[in-house]
């Protein structure tokens, strides 16, 4: 029997799968296709302080083998979301975890004080690294004595286990991985969405309204694959490693490079099954490629 | 629970310039699908999934037919399927068309590539017994597409941007003449709209709504446009595509 | 008549579609399919102060719409390239861009001033941003000091127009870019690779011999575009575009950014005509779209 | 003038197990490529193209016959086509087998997929009135191919890893039984060719690699293997595939 459990930090998972942030709302929608409880964990869509209506539409665009989004942080704020839409995840028995924005640290640290009040909810993603909204989030996560700080403030009135999510928009993601684990991370989310731009030739100007969006997708997993590599290498806090999976072998290809656990976000939007789907065939792959449990493959594809 | 399912393409043709007639065996879908709600296409080698309008189900058949215009890779890609080939589709998704059947005439105006749910709708109309009138709206003569099934539904005007057939102009330069209705049904380019709702002032009506979706179920928040109900939204793939013509802000 | 010329610093294109450094040689291969006096120009691939092998093989992977590339500056020396590459270039009448590589400013400029001496080549490329190689190359391309640095020393010696090769591997693109334009440099070549990794789930190790390696071809088309539409605002001199671009309406979207020129790469890969076929559908693409010159469409994806 | 072409697929069937034999049709291919040479092969959806060995030529049909192996998404895809789709085609690619005219016996030793090239090469050695021998390895039953037509042309050996058909073991253990002969070619992954090399000690050898290609034409650097002649390297897929056994460092 191939093992898919995985304990991290907060987080006790049957299976190492789960719906990144963004990408799944609050579950609703997907509970109509399959049974929540079959995922490892839930992802909930950013919280900030107050609701936020986010950006303008268009919101997204198609590029090759991926997509641009800029959503903008769109949500009802963190007190409704525990309020409305936590206890329809918690009747899925599955751990959920809050994704948390803000632009100032003053802003994460007031979700994040909210989230204590929220039995469901199991560990924090401190999203860092959103690359659309004009204050806040992507400067916190391009500079890492900000995204030290802003670790440390949350830790300090958190008492939950908190992921710090990390952006791919950077030269140095070495030195940002050390610098939130040295502040108190107890995991890293690794990647967010690398920022791009289309350009609608008939409209001349750029195709979404904010006209630049994060670029997710398949297209991105190198990228992902590369630094999670990287950080593995410097860092001893688990990964939560995400950015163009769709398929099983994805995933163990995540675990290779060292991620302990994995997010599944545009996949969701090609095939509303994908995580069940990508749930149900690990097992295989994992035999297949002569591995007896997940955590026996965690950061196996780094060379002897 | 919702799905996401295989349908197989029974037939596709070419029926005016770069517009194709597809139809799609699904029971499933067939007997689920009302007007105005869509299908949310796989296309090979595209990230994001394509919303197409049912523009006629035959339940009887079990098939639903779709009527598209080939503007970019992914819907020429829907164009070159053929007979035989199977298309994955979440579906039929969004909310239809409402109306009050104790209405006895009502307008439908479309432009372009959102006509298709509006024949859908007349067909029901017509089959609730209800008078249907309609204004279509094209750029040329080329792309003229179903002009005699609406004539069977009820009186239609044709409009050209160019003149090339029909009256020249917009939809709403006709407006005048398709005498009195007691419900509108509108769908085509944001404009187009806009100036459909200004012209028909307080006249109740409904509008079907585009927008680039993501994941075209409601999860992603692609698909906002503002509105004065609670939240300060409402999201095009799930809470629409029909809206009451005064519940967003265009 | 659609114009297709352009003036840039040193190089009078009579279009503006080059092959990019590293996926064209030194043209001879591809002179077997097409006449290169069709071209705008021809960049050649980095020449270095003395030969270098390279990284051991798999120097290349797959990855969605991209590959990734690890050749590591293979190249037979700036003084064999003078001697046995140019003069075949020279032959077909086309400005030829020299890539100038190295592992130590010094290096950068004993190769720049090697090419003083190369009649047919018209203007350098300063290559800061070559991921694959251990010393030198990106380093310059993510310290803005440094780059600066390299670009004053290369400046104060060459008599060239000088084109600093920028790379996506970083957070603030236009502080880069601003702060090689403040040295002197007078073009930018916007984008080199972003770096990234495959693992071969099989060998259980990076696929490619190098570990890392850097992604091209259409996926990095969003980067791309954003990072000189960002550019554009900032700087004056002009741009010579690059990354992912395979047709003509990919030509128009990078000159809607902001370029003023382009090259291709990995198209070439796919296709050995891509140069040409792009050249050809050039006038049609740019008529269609509303341009009746090259220069017309410059920068015109910039809202108003 | 080098030549990116349409092929024409012909046929396409399975012969062993993930093994595919296609006929491509062109002209200019079948008359201009030699044994050994290669075709660099766009499939849909990827970057890179393939390359793939030509196994046959068939100048007064104007086809040409591949094999390969279905080991990945390019391939896979590949096998995917059907009699009457079309294929580019970069080729012939590379430099083929060159050969001594005056020998008198040859040994052909191929493992797995680095089999295709060796029976073009065989068909021609027998055409020059060159006796050929065979030994040809395999993993399983059930991948073995070819077997009598490599017999057609000679005496042909068949090993399999695990002893499922003919001998046991590597194409190294029964070299000794093969007896004599003037020249010895080898395709196959780079261990056998190790092993080849090493046990036929100075024996006048040629061999043809593999290795992961971008341009396929000896622009990109991509396929460079370490050499003792000038410039220290040759580029497998402009200078090779095929090299003398003692031109290249493996
Ligand atoms: C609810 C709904 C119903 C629709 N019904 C129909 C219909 O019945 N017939 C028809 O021809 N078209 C319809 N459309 C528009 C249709 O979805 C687009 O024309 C189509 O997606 C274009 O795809 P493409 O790959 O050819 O174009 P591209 O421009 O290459 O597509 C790029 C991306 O933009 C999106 N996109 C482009 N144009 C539109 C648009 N107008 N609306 C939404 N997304 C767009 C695509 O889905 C894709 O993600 C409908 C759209 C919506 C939202
Ligand atoms: C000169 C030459 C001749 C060849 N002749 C044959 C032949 O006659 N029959 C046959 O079955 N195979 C042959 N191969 C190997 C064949 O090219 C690969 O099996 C094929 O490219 C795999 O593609 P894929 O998409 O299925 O696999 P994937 O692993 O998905 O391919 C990913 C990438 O790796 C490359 N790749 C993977 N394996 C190899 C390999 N062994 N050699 C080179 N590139 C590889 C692919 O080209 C592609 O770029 C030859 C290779 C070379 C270099
Ligand atoms: C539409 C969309 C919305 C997203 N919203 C969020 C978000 O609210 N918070 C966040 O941390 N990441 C967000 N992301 C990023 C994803 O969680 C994920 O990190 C990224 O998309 C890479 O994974 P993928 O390639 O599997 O999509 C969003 C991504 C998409 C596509
Ligand atoms: C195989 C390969 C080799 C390359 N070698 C070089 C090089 O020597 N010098 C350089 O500046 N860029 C080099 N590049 C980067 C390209 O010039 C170009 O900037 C990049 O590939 C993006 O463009 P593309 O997507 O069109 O390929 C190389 C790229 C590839 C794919
Ligand atoms: S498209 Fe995702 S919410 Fe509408
Ligand atoms: S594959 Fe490009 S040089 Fe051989």
């Amino acid at each position: 029997m191939t093992q898919l459990c995985v304990e991290l930090p907060g987080l006790n998972l049957k299976n190492p799968v789960m719906p990144a942030s963004g990408c799944f709302g609050f579950g609703r929608e997907y509970s109509e296709f399959y049974d929540l409880k079959k995922l490892g964990a839930v992802i909930m869509k950013a919280a900030t302080g107050d609701a936020r209506y986010g950006n303008k539409t268009p919101r997204v665009a198609e590029t090759p083998s991926g997509m641009l989004n800029a959503i903008g942080l769109q949500n009802p704020g963190a007190e409704k979301i525990i309020a409305n839409e936590v206890p329809f995840l918690a009747k899925y028995n599955v751990p959920v975890i809050a994704n948390v924005a803000g632009s100032t640290a003053d802003e994460y640290v007031k979700v994040a004080l909210a989230f204590n009040n929220a039995e469901a909810v199991k560990a924090l993603e401190l999203n860092i690294s959103c690359p659309n909204v004009t204050e806040g989030g992507i400067q916190f996560g391009t500079d890492p004595d900000m995204a030290a700080d802003v670790t440390e403030k949350v830790k300090a009135v958190s008492h939950l286990p908190v992921y710090v999510k990390l952006s791919p928009n950077i030269s140095d993601i070495v030195g940002m991985a050390k610098a939130v684990e040295a502040a108190g991370a107890d995991g890293l989310s690794m990647i967010n969405t690398i920022t791009g731009m289309q350009i609608n030739l008939t409209g001349r100007e750029p195709l979404l309204a904010n006209q630049t969006g994060g670029m997710s997708g398949r297209a991105l997993k190198p990228i992902a694959i590369r630094m999670i590599y990287e950080a593995r290498q410097y860092v001893s806090i688990p990964i939560i490693g995400m950015g163009g999976i769709s398929t099983a072998e994805d995933v163990l290809e995540f675990l290779l490079a060292g991620a302990n656990a994995v997010a599944v976000g545009t996949a969701n939007f090609q095939n509303p099954n994908a995580c069940p789907d990508i749930i149900e065939n690990l097992p295989y792959v994992l035999q297949q490629y002569g591995f007896t449990s997940v955590t026996d493959a965690v950061g196996k594809g780094h060379r002897r | 629970m919702k799905k996401c399912t295989e349908m197989i393409v029974t037939s596709v043709r070419e029926i005016a310039l770069d517009i194709f007639e597809m139809s799609l065996a699904n029971e499933y879908i067939a007997t689920a699908a009302v007007p105005g709600q869509f299908l949310h296409l796989f296309v090979d080698g595209h990230t994001l999934r394509r919303p197409i309008s049912i523009a006629e189900v035959a339940r009887d058949k079990g098939t639903i037919t779709i009527l598209f215009k080939r503007i970019g890779d992914g819907t020429k890609r829907l164009a070159s399927l053929e007979a035989g080939m199977s298309v994955s589709a979440i579906g039929p998704a969004g909310n239809g068309f409402t109306y009050k059947t104790s209405m006895s005439s009502a307008l439908l105006v479309g432009g372009g590539i959102g006509i298709p749910p509006l024949y859908c709708l007349g067909k029901e109309l017509r089959h609730s017994g209800i008078h249907v009138k309609a204004i279509l709206g094209f750029q040329t003569e080329n792309q003229v597409f179903y002009e005699e099934k609406f004539q069977e539904l009820g009186k239609t005007y044709i409009v050209t941007d160019d003149g090339s057939y029909g009256y020249q102009g917009l939809v709403t330069d006709v407006l005048d003449q398709s005498g009195k209705f007691d419900h509108y049904f509108s769908c085509g380019p944001i404009p187009m709209l806009q100036s459909v709702i200004n012209k028909l002032g307080d006249q109740s009506g409904t509008i079907s709504l585009e927008e680039r979706l993501g994941c075209g179920i409601g999860a992603c928040f692609a698909c906002v446009i503002p509105s004065d109900t609670e939240g300060g939204y409402r999201k095009i793939c799930s809470d629409g595509p029909v809206f009451a013509a005064n519940e967003v802000v265009l």
